[in-house]
């Protein structure tokens, strides 16, 4: 089976190419076709983990892809270790549900075909970043993830607001890309290999250290904080809303955001080998894990709210990640991706049913919308951290990682970023499903290509923390078990992180469901708070005052200094030229005796020379 | 104090020069063709000195002919004035100024 | 003696009459030193033994060109009226150039070894040679004095109509 | 006797052009069908010759020699290497692709095509010269028929355009022909060929002397900053065919011309000036992309994109590290592709919304969907997008750059950002959003205009994803042009 993993990949792009070349013709099978080839991978990656549990170990595999004079090599390979069939499994299932789903939501849609074809290439290139064994193609397999976001984003082109988001979710995550590359280029440079597996060696050969090892693998983490959406490059999540819900489903939780974290986890060697490059993700992961929790609390956009919460989750991934605790990180993606594409997609079926994203204009739908109020709240439940769903497990290993790192402050901050968590999904979750129904119109439940998704989700967003410890020690295999993360059987943090979560709820029943505490009250009384929540804490404005202000105005400068100077300096020296022909012609004034005696002083002149050069004609004078 | 040829062309050179400043300055297309005249016979001088002095009869062939040319000159310049003249009701060289830029 | 006296007496003649001629404002009279200068070139070229060619520059000289300059000089009736500066305002640079070319010239010549006694050169060679030698040249020079008459009967003349 | 390849691909467009131009007038669709033929032609032989390229032996095959002027020492003297090969396969792409772009010329066919295919023949010559007098009778070849082509087919201000590009060109080719001479001179006034001048040991301070004013010289055609600004002027004027040709071919020629001429002949003058030069190399790449940022003339975007792009190849070369000078010529050979499909793409939008004006368009997704996915294609090969020619290039010269200007090419990076922003900012402005009454009754393209994009994206997609078949091409001329940099060294 090793060998042929690359079938995984190979189907969906297939199935892309051949609904992207047919066309509108075969519109109503796209879906169909495309979602085949993913259920094919889906089991194929299936039979991989098997085959991976069978006989653990990394695997890997190459071909030749370019070499040129000066000693480059860049191979085109497949790194098959537990990670990566893990991600195999999660990227197949949560592209196959979604897809499946989309069967139904985007039924209607005239681009369908398009829309199966960009689906199935997200699909694609999020698994060709997991197989990818060098960085070479990891970053290009990044890169087609960012385009394929793009495309999907901006699917529904139309839209300007649409357009808007999917430009600058590519733009914004280019930016972090720049980092990247400039740090693939260093280590490129440095080590001399690009292979990933090499690469952990020669960082184990000590070859990389210090300073150096630092900027590394900061510079790597630009790329993942432009893709895992970590502050301040998150500001391109929130918009990509404006792609159809499924798609936001896929982004937030299999493809686009995942990538970030398991790039890090990927390239884990070269982060740890730098003190302060761990320290660093880690504070900006917890950083971005509060103050995206902050503003998923006051948003009033059903999917924005998700969209925060996914911020705030991947924060706490990258946090993990930061302590040292690599399979925590993996887990908590891993349980994430099923629960968040669950409440994407469950809130993609509350959107098809009232036609709105603002969290206001429903209400009361549990009566009509019986399944998807379940899944809700189990997803929101395993969101929350509730003992036995998923969360809980995943979120209490990312809290014990920050406590064995010693980071007392960042258990901190993820114990409030949960109460945080619990408070927002719950008064999502009332507002939504709870109450009295805000309009007239009735909502359906949707059909069942719909319905089936969720539920298989659910299943797993509710009993996947069961495999908490066997993942653990699987996943410990790549990389031969980083040695930071020890047992921990305390009972003290997983009694906390529930406390928190049962704040939470609390605080949001209180508030939405029994009204006990009003909520308008409350936004009175900490208005200025609630200002700068609602509006981002100003994040986006201050982007678009550093684009408009600053770099258009340098282009606009630019473009008027390459007008005006350089091509003036041209045009002037034309003008010069002009003028010195004008001025020149002028000694053509027409009167003759002037050309007479301009003619004369040449023969003069000349005579003058002839002597110079001659000076036996005139030695007499001597 | 005998003659020698170095006289005859110092001669025949003033007269020369005075004719290229003539055809220099003179205002009137006459004046210019006088002096033009004027420059023929300079150098005529100076044929038939450097002739006679060296025995070679070309030089004065060569003389007859530039004082050939000059007359024929003489005749084309002042039909060309008297041309100009019909036209312009001028022949201040000053004037004469069509041929420009 | 009686040679080299009348050569500088009418060498001196010559370019009087010639700064003269470059100088008057009234045509006429500029027309009339040519005459003078003429007659002047002819009489140094007596004094060098050409006969010949002495009668041929007043025959044209002073017959031909000098007429033909009256006949200009009183068509553009130029005669009444010397009110034209005779020279231009290049007069300072025409000056510098002019001297400028002359002592070139003459320090050429001076350069040269001095060359004594006149040779006899008869009007008998200079002849034959136009004949022979120098027919070509000869016959050109005449076409080219045919096309003059003819040119200039054609410019004077203007169009008729 | 083999056969003359090198010979029939460059006379063929001639040929054709002659043929063109004894065509009966009356017959306006003849001379498009005979350009096709010869294009096609040129282009099936460009593809013989890259496939018969004994990648083993390497160095330079299909010699050709025969005297021209002996007392002079100019020969006919044509082969081609690695490089050159990919350039000639690049310029028959491009002639066909153009030929066909230009389908709909309406105005005095047979003398536009006739021209253009002179043009591609002075182009196929300078590639395939092995001597520089040929090399240099190519190159003027190539110069002179885009005046024409500027000024009589051009839109808004051609004469003016056509005179500023001329000119330029010109005083590029004067410095080249200075640098050439000077060669020539120096190697002892026997003969053009290169192989002559290669061997001839020139001394330092002429190689220093001269090396700077070839490299102007080639380097004004390749748009090196500040001597760029024809290239503006001159694309947003060309009709497109010509805007294709100048862009795709004829800067690369400035490009080949550097290299073969300036840092094969003169490498210690290459040495000692490249680190200055590069500075200039960063100027283009991120200053062609901001300018290209607040263009609103959808030509001079692409053009300033041009600008930046050729920043990224003069770049790979001043590094004169091998890794980066295989980018570079890949990066000719893929922004030659990649905007040959831009130049083409403007021309079609152009001549069915009669607009160049971003801000005037909107909407046109829906209305012209190939033509918008064919935009795409080209706006994500221009910002380097993996699975594309462009990014191959991209990443090997800042492979190749980092290791020997760390810093600079750091910045250089940068450029890549901003080109994704310009990039996307005009793919938005242009094909997204609502739809435009104004628009609502242009079509889609046609078959015609559908194979020349369809082939121009196939040949980015097929080198980005193998590239080896080309980087191999390439790399058999520019390993052993490294090695003696080293030995020079």
């Amino acid at each position: 089976m090793l060998e042929h993993a690359w079938i995984i990949p190979a189907l969906p792009i297939a199935a892309a190419a051949l609904v992207g070349l047919l066309g509108r013709r075969i519109n109503r099978f796209a879906g169909w076709i495309t979602s085949a080839a993913i259920a094919g991978s889906l089991l194929l990656a299936l039979r991989l983990m098997w085959d991976v549990l069978a006989h653990p170990g990394v695997k890997e595999i190459t071909l030749p892809w370019l070499q040129t004079a000066g000693g480059l090599m860049i191979q085109m390979g497949m790194l098959i270790d537990p990670l990566s069939s893990v991600m195999l499994v999660i990227v197949t299932f949560v592209s196959l549900m979604v897809q499946v789903y989309s069967l139904g939501y985007m039924a209607e849609d005239e681009g369908i075909g398009r829309y199966f074809a960009f689906l199935s290439l997200f699909t694609f290139s999020m698994l060709g970043l997991v197989l990818s064994n060098n960085l070479i193609f990891l970053y290009m397999f990044w890169e087609l993830v960012g385009l394929s976001s793009y495309l999907l984003i901006g699917f529904w082109y139309k839209k300007p607001e649409a357009a808007n988001a999917a430009k600058k979710a590519f733009v914004v995550t280019r930016f972090g890309d720049m980092g990247f590359l400039i740090g693939i280029l260093v280590v490129g440079y440095f080590l001399n290999t690009f292979n990933i597996l090499a690469l952990g060696d020669a960082v184990k050969a000590g070859k990389l250290a210090g300073g150096l090892a630092t900027a590394v693998a900061l510079l790597l983490f630009c790329g993942a904080m432009g893709k895992s959406g970590q502050f301040p490059l998150h500001i391109w999540l929130p918009d990509a809303m404006e792609g159809p819900t499924p798609v936001s489903a896929l982004i937030h939780a299999a493809t686009m955001v995942a990538a970030g974290v398991f790039m890090v986890a990927r390239l884990f060697p070269l982060f740890a080998a730098s003190e302060t490059a761990m320290l660093t993700v880690s504070y900006i992961g917890g950083f971005t894990a509060i103050f995206a929790a902050t503003i998923a609390c006051v948003q009033d956009d059903i999917k924005r709210i998700l969209a925060y919460s996914t911020l705030s989750q991947l924060g706490y991934m990258v946090m993990a990640l930061g302590c040292g605790g690599y399979t925590a990180g993996m887990f908590h993606l891993t349980t994430h991706a099923a629960f968040k594409a669950l409440l994407f997609l469950a809130a993609g079926s509350v959107i098809h049913a009232v036609h709105t994203n603002d969290i206001w204009k429903m209400g009361g739908l549990c009566r009509s919308m019986g399944i998807t109020t379940a899944v809700m709240l189990i997803a929101s439940l395993a969101l929350a951290g509730v003992f036995p769903f998923a969360g809980f497990f995943s979120k209490d290993e990312v809290l014990v990682s920050t406590f064995l790192a010693g980071r007392m402050d960042l258990l901190f901050v993820g114990l409030l970023t949960a109460l945080l968590t619990s408070f927002y999904i719950f008064r999502m979750f009332f507002v939504v499903f709870a109450g009295k129904p805000a309009t007239d119109k009735h909502a359906h439940e949707a059909s069942w290509v719909m319905t089936i998704p969720m539920l298989l989700l659910s299943i797993l967003a509710a009993g996947l923390g069961a495999a908490t410890a066997p993942f653990g020690h699987f996943l410990q295999a790549s990389f031969g078990a980083p040695a930071m993360e020890t047992e921990y059987h305390g009972r003290l943090i997983p009694a906390l992180a529930t406390l928190m979560a049962v704040l939470g709820f609390a605080w949001a029943y209180l508030v939405y469901l029994q009204k006990a505490v009003s909520a308008s009250l409350l936004m009175r009384r900490f208005l200025p708070i609630y200002t700068l929540l609602k509006n981002k804490y100003y994040i986006d404005e201050m982007y678009q005052w550093a684009v408009q202000r600053i770099m258009f105005v340098v282009s606009r400068a630019l473009a008027w200094f390459d007008r005006n100077i350089v091509d003036g300096a041209v045009n002037g020296v034309a003008w010069l030229c002009r003028l010195t022909g004008d001025g020149l012609s002028r000694l053509q004034q027409g009167r003759l005796q002037t050309y007479l005696i301009m003619f004369v002083a040449g023969v003069v002149i000349i005579i003058m020379v002839v002597l110079a050069s001659n000076p036996t004609v005139l030695a007499w004078m001597k | 104090m005998t003659l020698t040829l170095t006289h005859y062309l110092l001669a025949s050179t003033v007269l020369f020069g005075v004719g290229i400043y003539g055809a220099f300055s003179r205002r009137n297309a006459i004046g210019l063709l006088l002096a033009i005249e004027l420059i023929m016979l300079a150098v005529a001088l100076n044929f038939t000195a450097a002739s006679n002095f060296l025995g070679t009869a070309g030089g004065q062939v060569f003389a007859v002919f530039v004082i050939t040319v000059a007359a024929a000159e003489a005749a084309v310049g002042l039909a060309l004035i008297i041309a100009i003249y019909r036209n312009q009701k001028d022949v201040d060289l000053d004037k004469l100024t069509l041929l420009k830029w | 003696m009686m040679t080299t006296v009348s050569f500088y007496l009418l060498s001196a003649l010559a370019v009087v009459s010639a700064l003269f001629l470059v100088t008057t404002r009234n045509l006429l009279h500029a027309v009339l030193a040519l005459a003078v200068a003429s007659l002047a070139v002819a009489g140094v070229m007596l004094t060098l033994n050409a006969e010949f060619l002495a009668l041929v520059l007043i025959l044209v000289y002073v017959g031909a060109v000098v007429v033909l300059g009256v006949f200009a000089v009183m068509l553009t009736g130029h005669f009444k009226k010397p009110t034209l500066p005779s020279s231009n305002e290049l007069k300072i640079i025409a000056v510098v150039v002019s001297l400028a070319l002359v002592t070139l010239l003459g320090g050429v010549i001076l350069g040269q070894p001095a060359v004594t006694g006149l040779k006899e050169v008869s009007l008998d060679t200079v002849g034959k040679l136009l004949l022979t030698d120098y027919v070509l040249p000869f016959e050109l020079v005449s076409i080219v004095l045919l096309a003059a008459l003819v040119g200039s009967i054609v410019i004077a003349r203007g169009k008729e109509d | 006797m083999s056969i003359p390849y090198l010979s029939i691909i460059s006379a063929t467009p001639l040929v054709a052009a002659i043929i063109i131009m004894l065509l009966p007038r009356e017959r306006v669709t003849w001379p498009r069908w005979v350009a096709l033929a010869g294009a096609a032609f040129s282009l099936i032989l460009s593809i013989t010759v890259v496939a018969a390229y004994k990648l083993a032996a390497g160095g330079y095959q299909f010699l050709e020699t025969h005297s021209l002027l002996p007392s002079l020492g100019i020969q006919y003297a044509l082969g081609a290497d690695g490089m050159a090969l990919a350039m000639v396969l690049l310029t028959g792409i491009i002639i066909f692709a153009g030929v066909l772009a230009s389908w709909d010329v309406k105005e005095r066919p047979q003398e536009f095509f006739a021209l253009l295919l002179i043009l591609v023949s002075g182009v196929f010559y300078v590639f395939a010269a092995r001597d520089l007098f040929l090399f240099f009778l190519g190159y003027e070849l190539a110069v002179l028929p885009m005046y024409l082509l500027i000024g009589i087919w051009g839109t808004g201000k051609r004469e003016y355009a056509a005179m500023k590009l001329t000119l330029y060109l010109m005083l590029g080719s004067a410095l080249m022909l200075v640098g050439i001479l000077a060669m020539y001179f120096a190697g002892g006034a026997q003969s053009f060929h290169l192989d002559h001048l290669r061997h001839v040991q020139y001394s330092r301070g002429f190689q220093i002397t001269f090396f700077p004013i070839l490299f102007l010289g080639f380097g004004t055609l390749a748009g090196f900053w500040p001597f760029h600004t024809w290239s503006p002027d001159g694309h947003a004027s060309a009709p497109t065919a010509v805007s294709m040709l100048h862009a795709g071919v004829l800067m690369k020629l400035g490009a080949f011309g550097i290299i073969r001429i300036g840092v094969e002949m003169l490498p210690i003058g290459a040495q000692v000036w490249v680190p200055y030069l590069a500075l200039f190399t960063l100027v283009n790449i991120v200053y062609g992309s901001l300018v290209a940022m607040a263009q609103t003339d959808l030509k001079y975007v692409i053009a300033y994109s041009s600008v930046s792009h050729m920043g990224i190849v003069l770049l790979g070369i001043c590094t004169l590290n091998p890794i980066a000078l295989n980018g570079a010529v890949m990066q000719m050979f893929s922004h030659g592709i990649m905007t040959g499909l831009f130049f083409a793409l403007v021309g079609m939008v152009y001549g069915r919304t009669h607009t160049r004006v971003i801000p005037d368009m909107g909407g046109l997704a829906s209305r012209m969907p190939f033509l918008s996915m064919a935009f795409v294609v080209g706006g994500l090969v221009s910002l380097g997008l993996p699975g594309f020619s462009g990014f191959v290039a991209e990443l090997l010269v800042f492979l190749g750059a980092f290791r020997v200007y760390p810093l600079l090419s750091a910045v250089a990076v940068t450029g890549i950002l901003f080109t994704a922003i310009y990039v996307l900012r005009v793919v938005q402005k242009m094909f997204f959003g609502p739809d435009k009454p104004a628009f609502d009754h242009v079509g889609d393209a046609n078959w015609v205009e559908k194979s020349c994009l369809a082939i121009l994206m196939l040949v980015l997609l097929g080198v980005g994803i193998y590239p080896s078949w080309l980087v191999n091409l390439i790399n058999s001329s520019i390993g052993p042009l490294t090695q003696m940099l080293e030995v020079v060294r």
